[in-house]
């Protein structure tokens, strides 16, 4: 196998290929493919975006989707104010929010990381190998890397990390995502080894999991000890309010962090920190709702990017129950719907409209347009729903949580779905209330955001296939579980091609889902730094490659 | 007095007990599962069930109640289920700021409230009190999350004098915060102004009537002497009261205010603690919030008494 | 949502004034004042809104018109539309009888009840009365924000929670009133007069006390109204309160904070029309007061 | 010293502003008062007393102003006078001694620093704050307050009514005023304290110059007794006007006005009885300002009344050197050619040997404790709760168809006695019983039957009706409740009802807001006969009413007794008003009956030593000649802390020693049932007190 520098040269070299206009698009993704990597197109669309929405005064907008910086030399100078949500806890194990992961993982290294493009990178380890028979995964870690306390980084550390997050007894989300494998182990101070039980073509993706961040062994209180490798130091910890890092000196990837300070400043509302970043507070924000987007696309002095991903909010009926165990029902939700017109209202056009499948075009490799989704017919709902046994329509409440978009959303569809006679009652709850005692398994009707991944395996595992863990719609379908469970050991990529294609047909047909739209990630970073690059989960943006400018 | 004091420092007591069951109970009873909140969505109802355990939530709510108030009262305030964090450094920051706040938006608010309200009171029924108690009954109707929104917009984005966001680091000087603070303060100012210009200005027409005011006249004295010396003495005494409870209403109610602005008070804490079912923090956040209040109270009385020979020797 | 807690502090010291027939004479008072009769003219075109909007309104607050969003204010959309197209007037107008039917109601419900608890307790006294108000005191040691936020999230947030909330934030204020004129009126002659032949309680209550606590509890009734209002508007926009799509005013400015730069009239119409129509309900407040308790 | 009045009230006219127009006040007064002279201003209220007095200040208000005539002080005209020279003449030469002193007191000042205050601007500044201070302690001194300095530290709400109007005199009498403005001086302190009060600005009064005296006096009242004591000369004004001025004596024996005569006719007097010599009223109630009459303004309430008095205003002429009325038929008066009126009908008594009539109240040992508020820790403790002795004791009997006077300053307990007996304070020892069913502490443990039979008059006839009821309802509710009447025959009762206590039928419809006074008091009276009740309790029935009309409901008061047999339980500290229509008295102090037995026996010495000095601080009209003065000392001790022994000792000016503070003292029968509790024998008694 080739290990990653060769990988690094080839990737590189397609997207200067891609920017010279070179390489298609396609053929760069058939390129990523052909080394067995899922990359995406997302850093190149990036700087697409809408560029008659970037206002002509503007300056002339930074390479955002610049090659990740060179190791230019220079220390690290300046300070960097970026608004967040305020994160709720701090133990990597533990962490969800975009807020939390942002912030941990400028403390924290993960082994691998995954770049704008979706492929997998180096981070602490530099190399690694797979076994012939894909069940044994050796990664040598990087030299002289050390801990905040000064202490070095050793396989064991990382064998410490890896066996926390799968320890049964410890209840780790991160259980079952470690499920299949045997043991982690150190190999000599800088190598360690993953045993698989069954073949997990995704498994590097597995070990960049958002919550894979390396810790010390041993560490008593993952939550607030903060004694990670990661480009910054914790200075100071305000919760609620901010947290104020400092750069590594000693950190072990050249020319990272690009400023010697950085603030994490915590915003309950989106709306204020726009306002912030407007005022000069804060110098970057990212995840906003769309229409304070735009109006920061119409700022000076401020470069507002937007980046396509596979997130997508969920809407979704229980289908093991009276009413959405009909299957007319279903098929009357999603003949009421129009996805374009929620696309346009809802995001203004941002992203991407959605066909009720987590694939989006995101994964162009998978991602199928062949099975139509049929034209919006309110009148042929409501002669489905009579024929359900509902002829006087159908009343539920509607969950929806307060964040993003999701009550517009909420509202749109209400409209939507009225002329088809259902009535719904929004009830907008804040995340704690939706997500809080198991509520979204369990409710009939609610919409879910579910984050962008880097893979599409990931959706079908945990939250569509029969019984997975998150399968808050109860969806179960013989066809769908073989195909699923098929797409996702298979060492064929064609098998997995078709499989997902198959999926998707299946859930337009008959899922119990609606998915009307991918959302773009949004962020704006004012004038004055580079490197800024936005990922599709704005979580994992690199808020070490940004320096101040001059 | 010294049986007035103790009076009213055991009402302060009886009603800090019921309040903080009253508390207790609320917050108990919030929909929201903590353990869920504390794992996130993600995690397995046994490690959820583990964590009830740990937790106590488990137990007889009158043992938690007991277990919960014996501790606040010792300082113990625990940790934040959410942040993992000591509760009470966080509590005391916020409350820092927030009366830091508080403090500023008097400063503002009372010189020029208690000033409109004497002329209003002295001149009642003529243009000037017209003008002033008009203006004062306009200005309560604005909602401070209007009145914000428009003050960020006027001063941060068109003029540019101030900054739109309060976001204030910690340890922050108050001479290096003020820039930041003068927009909240002023928005809470424009919502406490009407109320203490109409108290005054009722207090002042109220004493101007009575006959001790006729006496003092009758003495020959010149009318500023009678107005400052006989009759404001008297008028401002609920004034000063006023003063006092708003310093304790200003420590909850700039909820609003401290979420437009984003400052970093106890009251975006507490719609924190409320959106993240943070129970501990939630409680110490309103009982902090409830004790400043009865406080405030408290202080409010007992000014009141010093300065009323009435009370304080009665 | 502001002041009251701050009145609610020192309690209002409202007198027993009022004499009877004074009710003709008040209203006359009320329209004879510019001021009050400017309050008492914005509080009835709000009422007569509430009442018939749907007639007025062009359009129904759900209704999105996907060809038109966020379009500035026009003979068509006299207020323009909002982000999702709807006209913002006709969400305005149909949100009066929102505001009226969460605020007018709660208030309404609180002043009942905070009448009937006030002069039963206020006139039994004795430990009935001591344990209501120092019941009612500790409650009041809440301030009323903090309460409507902790019930909120106990009860869930909804129209009927709103109501609630308005009617435990401000029933113990209003009983505080009525107690305050009972205690005042009780050691007068003519309720002596009727203990002395014998009379029930109801009848004391209702036909010897009540008409001397209407006049303030009019004046009371007011002021909670216009903090009503306040209240259900503070919550909407805190967004505990009622719920999307409905046209809650308070909800409108929360929804359109963020689109204050792309449709601003989308979040000052909505505030405004919370601003005219507290300032409306104060004026007339004070003029009632003025009337009643001169 | 020239002539020239010191006060020279011109043809005055005051007017108020109401509702775009004016109501006037005062109306053509004119005045003077001379070096050295006391004039009296007298008027029932409305009679625009006090709006004179605020025009000479003055001191009107933003609403009130000087319609014509004009006000001189020493010669100079006041509207003159610049705001700088209007608080110069306020600050050296017009002084005002208030009717409510605590009201006029700064509460949040030292009463001293508010002399020094005064004393400092009178000086103009010359004056440093020591010197202040020590001509403040010397005023203080001169008003006989027993601790001046205590008084100058003390704050208004420390002192009694007494100390604090003594106060205000000295703060009234620094440095030689021009004029002293008496505005109902002592209307609202207890009779013994009014008395001392009296003699003290007599004595002041009889200084002569310098400090303590004022050059002049306008002494406002409405109390003809205490008008007649303290001044030289009478103005009386009705309805803003001056319809009669004299000198005092002459005006008290020989009123030309029909009103003064009626004034002076109303006026209880020792030895005028309901029965004998009863009390001839003034008809009707002074009319409003915006409803004055045509013509003479008393004609509808003047017995004399002919039709020219209808359409044509008298001119105010002089009668004699002096005295000048306001009256067509002045001569005719004078020359005694009118009998004003037909003399009120003598009220028989019921047969007045009917002493052991059968008794239909009969109180035994009847005491009430209030427990005082117990503080937390008490409560913890379990300290017994601290008791006022409100009650203490007390024996009464009340015959049928009698009247009992119950005599006693405020805080003597006669008022709590009274709810006792109805039943709105339950007592809380002894029995009480009507007739001879025993009565029930509590009011709502009395059955309707005995409800009926025991019914109450309350003193303010404001509180005593309710404003938002009818007149008609008032009286109709007691004649379903406890008549038993259907809502039909209780309408119909309602007129007689009314037609009784001398009120047209009409008044039904009225609400009491729409009464006047006197009406009001009528209608509670009324209220309180609807039901046939065997006891009526008259709670200072008629300390509120103006002396006219105190008179007329006095006289009704006895007819109705007269007409329907039931017994009276008369609350006062009235005793002119008991005298007049009490059969028996019973005076009370702390909750102790010290003295009690039949009006005449009770009025005749031997007196206990409280009844004399309340009756030595009856003002009498004519001024009686001056017999030796008892006067109190003190105050009325608390009743938290009652003194031991006699509770009358600590201020008994004939207390004999030690034996007064530590034993109680015994009951001394004078025979007929009077009873005197004193250690000082009766004998002795009768001695000092030179009785015959």
């Amino acid at each position: 196998m080739a290990t990653h520098e060769d990988h690094d040269r080839i990737i590189e070299a397609a997207r200067r290929a891609v920017f010279a206009g070179q390489l298609s698009r396609r053929g760069f993704m058939r390129l990523m493919g052909a080394l067995g990597l899922s990359a995406g197109a997302a850093a190149l669309a990036a700087c697409g975006g809408s560029p008659a929405a970037t206002p002509p005064t503007a300056p002339p907008a930074e390479p955002t989707t610049a090659p990740a910086p060179v190791a230019t030399e220079g220390a690290a100078a300046g300070t960097l104010r970026v608004a967040t949500e305020i994160p709720v806890q701090l133990d990597p194990a533990q962490a969800s929010s975009d807020a939390e992961i942002l912030i941990l993982h400028s403390i924290y290294d993960y082994l691998v990381d995954i770049d704008a493009g979706n492929g997998i990178v180096p981070r602490l380890a530099r190399e690694w190998q797979v076994s012939d028979d894909g069940l044994r995964y050796t990664l040598r870690l990087a030299e002289g890397v050390t801990f905040h306390d000064g202490s070095p980084l050793s396989a064991a550390d990382v064998a410490w990390t890896f066996n926390r997050l799968r320890d049964p007894a410890l209840q780790l989300p991160t259980a079952d995502l470690y499920a299949n494998v045997a043991s982690v182990a150190p190999e000599g101070d800088l190598a360690v080894v993953f045993t698989l039980t069954r073949p997990n073509p995704f498994f590097l993706y597995d070990l960049s999991d958002n919550h894979a961040l390396v810790l010390k062994a041993e560490t008593a209180e993952p939550a607030i000890s903060f004694n990670g490798t990661g480009p910054f130091k914790v200075a100071d910890y305000r919760p609620e309010n901010r947290i104020t890092l400092t750069a590594n000196e000693a950190y072990f990837i050249p020319g990272k962090p690009g400023v010697a300070t950085l603030e994490l400043i915590f915003f309950a509302d989106q709306a204020a920190s726009v306002d912030a970043l407007r005022g000069g507070q804060v110098d970057v924000a990212m995840r906003m709702p769309t229409p304070l987007f735009i109006t920061l696309q119409q700022e000076p002095g401020m470069t507002a990017v937007q980046v396509p991903t596979n997130g997508f909010d969920l809407v979704r009926l229980r289908a093991d129950r009276e009413p959405g165990n009909r299957p007319e029902v279903i098929q009357a939700f999603k003949l009421a719907t129009d996805r374009a017109a929620i696309f346009e209202t809802v995001t203004l056009g941002l992203g991407a409209v959605g066909r009720d499948s987590p694939i989006g075009p995101l994964f162009a490799a998978y991602y199928s347009e062949e099975t139509p989704i049929p034209p919006r017919d309110p009148a042929r709902a409501r002669e489905l729903l009579a024929q359900a046994g509902f002829p006087d329509g159908l009343t539920l409440d509607f969950h929806v949580p307060d964040s993003g978009d999701r009550p517009d959303l909420a509202v749109v569809l209400k409209e939507q779905w009225a002329e088809a006679g259902i009535d719904v009652n929004v009830i907008v709850e804040p995340e704690s209330v939706y997500y809080g005692e198991n509520g979204w398994l369990e409710v009939d009707l609610g919409v879910t955001g579910w984050g962008s991944r880097p893979i599409p395996q990931f959706y079908l595992d945990v939250m569509l296939v029969t019984g997975a863990k998150w399968n808050e719609s109860h969806f179960s379908d013989a066809e769908f579980d073989e195909l699923a469970t098929r797409a996702g050991s298979t060492l064929d990529e064609a098998e997995r091609v078709a499989a997902y294609r198959a999926i998707q047909r299946i859930l337009i047909e008959r899922g119990p889902i609606i998915v009307p739209y991918f959302f773009a990630a949004l962020g704006a970073i004012r004038a004055g730094f580079s490197g800024f690059e936005l990922r599709p989960f704005p979580g994992r943006t690199d808020l070490a490659a940004i320096r101040a400018a001059g | 007095m010294a049986r007035y004091i103790v009076r009213r420092l055991g009402f302060l007591l009886l009603t800090l007990l019921l309040t903080s069951a009253l508390i207790f109970v609320i917050t108990r009873l919030l929909p929201g599962d903590v353990a869920r909140v504390i794992l996130g969505r993600e995690a397995s109802e046994q490690a959820l069930t583990a964590l009830r355990e740990e937790l106590g939530l488990n137990r007889p709510a009158v043992v938690q109640y007991a277990s919960w108030l014996g501790d606040f009262v010792r300082g113990d305030w625990g940790r934040s289920y959410s942040t993992r964090l000591p509760i009470r450094e966080v509590v005391l920051e916020r409350l820092g700021n927030s009366l830091r706040l508080a403090g500023l938006t008097l400063l503002i608010a009372v010189p020029l409230a208690v000033a409109l309200g004497v002329i209003a009171g002295l001149r009642e029924e003529c243009p000037a009190d017209q003008v002033i108690s008009i203006g004062a009954l306009a200005v309560v109707g604005l909602p401070e999350f209007v009145t914000g929104l428009v003050l960020i917009d006027l001063f941060a984005f068109r003029l540019r004098w101030l900054p739109a966001n309060s976001s204030v680091a910690p340890d922050t000087s108050l001479f290096a915060a003020l820039p930041q603070l003068i927009l909240p303060a002023l928005t809470a100012t424009l919502v406490l102004l009407a109320y203490i210009i109409r108290l005054t200005r009722a207090g002042v027409i109220e004493e101007l009537r009575q006959d001790y005011v006729r006496t003092a006249a009758l003495k020959g004295l010149p009318r500023a002497t009678v107005i400052v010396r006989h009759v404001l003495r008297n008028a401002l005494l609920p004034t000063v009261t006023v003063i006092a409870i708003s310093l304790g209403w200003l420590i909850s109610g700039l909820i609003v205010v401290e979420n437009v602005f984003n400052y970093p008070g106890l009251g975006r804490l507490l719609t924190f603690a409320i959106d993240r079912r943070d129970l501990p923090l939630l409680q110490a956040v309103s009982m902090i919030t409830v004790l400043i209040f009865a406080l405030a109270n408290l202080a409010a009385d007992l000014i009141y008494a010093l300065l009323n020979p009435r009370i304080r020797l009665g | 949502m502001a002041l009251d807690t701050v009145e609610r502090g020192i309690g209002s010291g409202v007198a027993t004034g009022g004499t009877p027939g004074g009710w003709r004479r008040a209203l006359r008072a009320i329209w004879g004042r510019p001021t009050s009769a400017v309050g008492a003219a914005i509080v009835l075109l709000f009422a007569a809104l509430a009442l018939a909007g749907p007639l007025i309104a062009p359009y129904r607050a759900t209704d999105q018109i996907a060809s038109a969003r966020r379009q500035p204010p026009s003979a068509a959309h006299l207020f323009g539309t909002d982000r999702l197209g709807r006209d913002v007037f006709s969400r305005v107008v149909l949100g009066t009888r929102d505001i009226f039917a969460l605020a007018g109601l709660g208030t309404l419900v609180a002043v009942l009840l905070g009448t009937g608890v006030g002069l039963i307790a206020a006139y039994w006294g004795g430990w009935p009365e001591e344990l209501t108000f120092r019941s009612f005191d500790a409650l009041l040691a809440i301030p009323a924000l903090l309460l409507a936020l902790l019930l909120l999230g106990t009860v869930g947030p909804s129209r009927q929670s709103v109501l609630l909330v308005i009617v435990i934030v401000y029933t113990p204020i209003v009983a505080r009133v009525v107690r305050s004129v009972v205690l005042a009126v009780k050691p007068r002659g003519f309720i002596e007069a009727a203990r002395m032949r014998g009379e029930a309680l109801g009848y004391i209550l209702g036909r010897e006390i009540l008409p001397a606590v209407l006049p303030a509890l009019a004046v009371e009734a007011a002021l909670r109204f216009s903090y009503a209002i306040f209240l259900v508007a503070s919550l909407g926009f805190l967004g505990v309160g009622v719920q999307p799509p409905a046209p809650d005013w308070g909800l409108m400015v929360l929804e359109a904070r963020n689109d204050v730069a792309l449709a601003p009239w989308s979040l000052y119409f909505p505030a405004g029309a919370i601003a005219l129509l507290v300032v409306g309900v104060n004026l007339f407040a004070d003029g009632l007061r003025r009337a009643l308790q001169a | 010293m020239d002539d020239t009045p010191i006060l020279d009230i011109d043809n005055l006219t005051v007017g108020y502003r109401v509702e775009g127009g004016w109501r006037d006040a005062v109306r053509e007064v004119s005045l003077q008062v001379a070096a050295g002279e006391t004039l009296g201003v007298v008027g029932e209220s409305g009679s625009g007393k006090s709006t004179l007095a605020l025009a000479v200040l003055r001191f009107l208000g933003a609403g009130g102003a000087i319609r014509a005539g004009a006000v001189r002080l020493q010669g100079a005209d006041m509207a003159e006078l610049a705001p700088r020279g209007l608080s110069a003449t306020w600050a050296r030469d017009l002084r005002l001694v208030p009717q409510n002193p605590l009201a006029a007191l700064n509460p949040s000042l030292r009463v001293g620093e508010q002399i020094a205050e005064a004393v400092r601007q009178t000086a103009g500044g010359a004056l440093s704050r020591a010197d202040a201070q020590r001509q403040a302690l010397d005023l203080l001194r001169l008003v006989r307050l027993a601790d001046p300095e205590r008084v100058y530290r003390g704050y208004p709400h420390e002192l009694s009514g007494g100390m604090q109007q003594r106060a205000l005199i000295a703060m009234a009498l620094h440095g030689e005023p021009a004029l002293l403005i008496l505005d109902e001086p002592t209307t609202s302190l207890d009779a013994t304290t009014e008395a001392a009060i009296l003699d003290l600005l007599a004595e002041l009064a009889g200084g002569q110059g310098g400090q303590g005296a004022a050059r002049a006096t306008l002494f406002i009242s409405h109390n003809l007794g205490i008008v007649a004591r303290m001044c030289d000369r009478v103005a009386v004004l009705y309805a803003g006007e001056l319809v009669e001025q004299a000198p005092t004596a002459r005006l008290f024996a020989t009123p030309l006005h029909p009103y003064s005569a009626g004034l002076i006719g109303s006026l209880p007097r020792p030895g005028m009885r309901h029965n004998l010599r009863p009390l001839r009223p003034i008809p009707g109630a002074i009319p409003r300002l915006d409803a004055l009459p045509a013509g003479c303004v008393f004609h509808p309430r003047c017995p004399l009344a002919l039709d020219r008095c209808r359409s044509e205003r008298p001119l105010l002429e002089q009668a004699a050197p002096g005295h000048q009325v306001r009256c067509h038929r002045w001569r005719e008066v004078e020359r005694g050619a009118l009998q004003d009126g037909e003399p009120a009908q003598p009220v028989p008594a019921p047969a007045s040997a009917e002493v052991a009539a059968e008794p239909v109240l009969v109180m035994r040992e009847v005491a009430k404790q209030f427990p005082l508020r117990r503080s937390l820790a008490d409560l913890l403790a379990r300290r017994p709760p601290r008791m006022v002795q409100a009650v203490d004791g007390v024996d009464l009997r009340l015959g049928r168809g009698r009247t009992l006077g119950v005599v006693g300053e405020s805080g003597s307990g006669k008022t709590t006695l009274a709810r006792c007996v109805v039943g709105l304070e339950e007592r809380s020892g002894g029995a009480i019983s009507l007739v001879d069913l025993p009565l029930a502490p509590g009011l709502e443990q009395r059955a309707p039957a005995v409800l009926r039979r025991i019914q109450m008059v309350f003193q303010n006839p404001q509180e005593a009706l309710n404003p938002y009821l009818t007149v008609g309802e008032a009286l109709r509710r007691p004649l379903m409740r406890l008549g038993g009447l259907r809502r039909a025959e209780a309408e119909r009762r309602v007129a007689r009802l009314l037609d009784a206590v001398k009120l047209d039928p009409g008044y039904a419809a009225r609400l009491p807001a729409q009464l006047s006074g006197g009406e009001r008091q009528r209608v509670a009276i009324a209220r309180a006969f609807a039901a046939e009740p065997d006891l009526v309790l008259l709670d200072e029935a008629v300390s509120a009413l103006d002396v006219s009309v105190q008179a007329a409901v006095l006289n009704l008061l006895s007819e109705l007794r007269q007409r329907s047999g039931t017994s009276y339980l008369f609350i006062t500290h009235d005793l002119a008003v008991v005298s007049y229509l009490a059969d028996e008295v019973a005076v009370i102090y702390l909750g102790q009956v010290l003295e009690q037995g039949t009006v005449e026996a009770v009025l005749r010495p031997p007196f206990h030593p409280y009844t004399e000095a309340l009756l030595s601080a009856l003002p009498s009209l004519p001024p009686a000649a001056p017999r030796e003065r008892i006067r109190l000392e003190g105050e009325v001790p608390s009743p938290v802390a009652l003194p031991t022994g006699c509770r009358f000792h600590t201020r008994c000016p004939r207390a004999l020693g030690a034996i007064c503070a530590t034993e109680e003292p015994p009951w001394r029968d004078a025979g007929g049932g009077h009873r005197i509790r004193c250690h000082i024998p009766l004998e002795e008694l009768r001695v000092l007190q030179g009785g015959t």
